[in-house]
């Protein structure tokens, strides 16, 4: 199993300036990733391997190492992680995390932000057709599941809000562009924002940038 | 309509007990919109083939039950039955050329779309709720490596103590950080807004108590707080000429509506 | 992520006596030391896992799996643990980093300089109410979350401050400009307290005007 146990002086020196072989890069990546609980970037493993690492080519050797086995690499976003493969969680009752149990309409509102962000709390509230409650929104932003996003240039100028890593971590997404039944979604016509016909009550600021769940994420 | 039996005076215990479910559904209900979900399965259809027309009439004789029952309904319930009357009667009636606006289709072409977008949402919600989660069905690495080589001290604070911090400042001493107190405090502003919002729909005169919040009409302190507030926005709405407000004799209801455009 | 998807009635049934294959326990005991946060013996194995397993047999194998990798199974007393490859404990000096929360007098300039900049130290003294010692912007700017603004063409010409691109990415701004007002930090339930008596002023961030944060203190 050890590939390059013996490595001669020369080769170490070389290694100094050289870029250490794949081997060597995959080794060093699976230790950052078990290391840490939390995803881990490109740009970081890329920061604390030695000069001239490919941490993204070491990383696609390591995923197909895990493939099927106890732990899995997962991708995260632009980051990867190494979780329990799910079908074990059986197995983990002493390590199950007690999950605070979410009310519909924060679930209901923790979805329409995920399919349609960056979303307004006005279109939000449009989609459900009843207002955001108070401590609704809070209640995800303190899960870390939700963020602020850029302000939406039209009038008033208002915030809003996208899904963060934590929750593409928390739901095993590697993107948002993996949430399920998204592309039907968007083919249906159901993201996109549809000023109702008459300027009616709390309609009016399903503005003309249609961006919607496409563009984003590319940040 | 067929809900004649609702009309009798002596109620039987199965109508009773009827009465009393539909009490409990409306309470079941997030909003006109949910309800409306709700009866639009009773068509048993693609919601895309739903017809609309159907559908406010059903939602229409709902709640002409649930007056009939003397049901307090929330404002905007009472609300969505004034549109939907007025669209129903847009789909019936021959379009009429003078009429400005959009038709009595594309109206309930709308209505169909966010029903059909809001049962979306719903299912796809389950869905996301169904997948494997972290801390439930895969778990991270329970021994973070810890390594006493190089200690360094990072300070770090969340988007959320800046904001508080921010906001602490700003209002001086008056600053408490997230206190539930005033949850049951209904101010004028917000009742401005959400009566705004509501008399737009209000066809003809309405009680002013029938624009209480949802949840709000149970407890008392909940209650006099959104009356008082209700109140003094009515005032204020009337001095803007939005609306008018009258009241028969002393302690009758008081009611309001908008003001008529023309 | 399930292998045996079609097993047979008779084969379920046989799997209540029979102990998993050997490569099942080997996954088994893979994800169950991954999560666990302390060394785990063997008898706990046992009792995690299914009935008729073999949990010494498997690590074993597993341990000889991770020979020479990036982690290694390695022996605590009378437990296992995964730990990081002795000769990588180079890459874990980031894991060493000790967080502790800022003090409120930081955060609290922090933000001024978040929806004032730029804004100079006694702008800041005249929003806080009392003065700013040298320690807490010093510590702002090693952390490089502030650095120096512009000067101010006023008398003394004094330096002011402006967060830096490190505070964004921290916190997960786009912009400056994307932070909360008052307004939306209350009806997000952020805060819950009406605007002191004086403060007409709390309000005016929704700032329309494109550059900078606030005129406020522009002469």
């Amino acid at each position: 199993m050890t590939d390059d146990a013996d490595t001669t002086e020369t080769e170490i020196e070389e290694s100094l300036f050289e870029a250490p072989p794949m081997g060597e890069q995959e080794r060093m990546v699976e230790a950052v990733l078990f290391a840490s609980a939390e995803p881990v970037t490109v740009a970081e493993l890329t920061a604390r391997m030695p000069h001239g690492s490919d941490p993204s080519e070491a990383l696609v050797h390591l995923r197909k190492r895990y493939e099927g086995r106890g732990v899995n690499v997962v991708r995260v976003g632009d980051a990867y992680a190494i979780r329990t493969a799910s079908d074990l969680g059986y197995l983990m009752q002493k390590e199950t995390v007690e999950q605070k149990k979410l009310s519909r309409a924060a679930i209901e509102t923790l979805a329409i932000i995920a399919y349609h962000q960056p979303v307004t709390r006005a279109e939000i509230e449009e989609i459900r057709g009843v207002s955001v409650s108070r401590g609704t929104v809070d209640q995800l932003i303190e899960m870390e599941w939700i963020r602020f996003g850029r302000r939406r240039m039209s009038p008033g100028r208002p915030v809003t809000f996208v899904v963060t890593q934590g929750f593409l971590d928390h739901f095993g997404l590697e993107s948002a562009r993996d949430l399920p039944g998204l592309k039907e979604l968007r083919s249906a016509g159901l993201l996109e924002s549809r000023p109702a016909p008459d300027a009616g009550v709390g309609e009016e600021e399903s503005d003309d940038d249609d961006e919607g769940q496409s563009e984003l994420f590319e940040e | 309509m067929s809900d004649e039996e609702f009309q009798a005076d002596i109620l039987s215990v199965s109508e009773r007990m009827a009465a009393e479910a539909l009490i409990v559904e409306v309470e079941g209900y997030e909003g006109p919109l949910d309800l409306l979900l709700t009866l639009s399965r009773t068509q048993k259809v693609d919601l895309r083939q739903i017809s609309v027309l159907a559908l406010a009439e059903q939602y229409l004789g709902f709640i002409e039950k649930a007056r009939h029952l003397r049901i307090e309904l929330a404002a905007d319930y009472l609300v969505m039955a004034a549109w939907l009357a007025f669209l129903k009667s847009r789909l019936l009636l021959p379009p009429d050329p003078s009429e400005e606006g959009p038709s009595g289709e594309e109206l309930a072409a709308h209505l169909a779309f966010q029903l059909e977008r809001l049962q979306a949402m719903r299912d796809v919600a389950a869905k996301l709720m169904a997948r494997d989660q972290k801390g439930r069905d895969f778990f991270v690495r329970g021994q973070v490596e810890v390594v006493e080589r190089r200690r360094r001290i990072t300070y770090t604070a969340t988007l959320l103590d800046l904001m508080q911090g921010y906001a602490r400042i700003r209002t001086r001493d008056e600053f408490r950080p997230f206190v539930m107190d005033r949850d049951s405090v209904m101010t004028l502003e917000e009742a401005l807004d959400r009566m705004r919002g509501l008399i737009g729909f209000a066809g003809d005169w309405t009680d002013i108590m029938s624009y209480m919040p949802e949840g709000w009409e149970t407890d008392p302190v909940r209650r006099r707080s959104a009356t008082a507030a209700n109140f003094a926005a009515s005032l204020e709405l009337a001095k803007a000429g939005a609306i008018e407000i009258r009241q028969g004799e002393t302690f009758a209801p008081i009611q309001i509506r908008r003001k008529p455009n023309d």
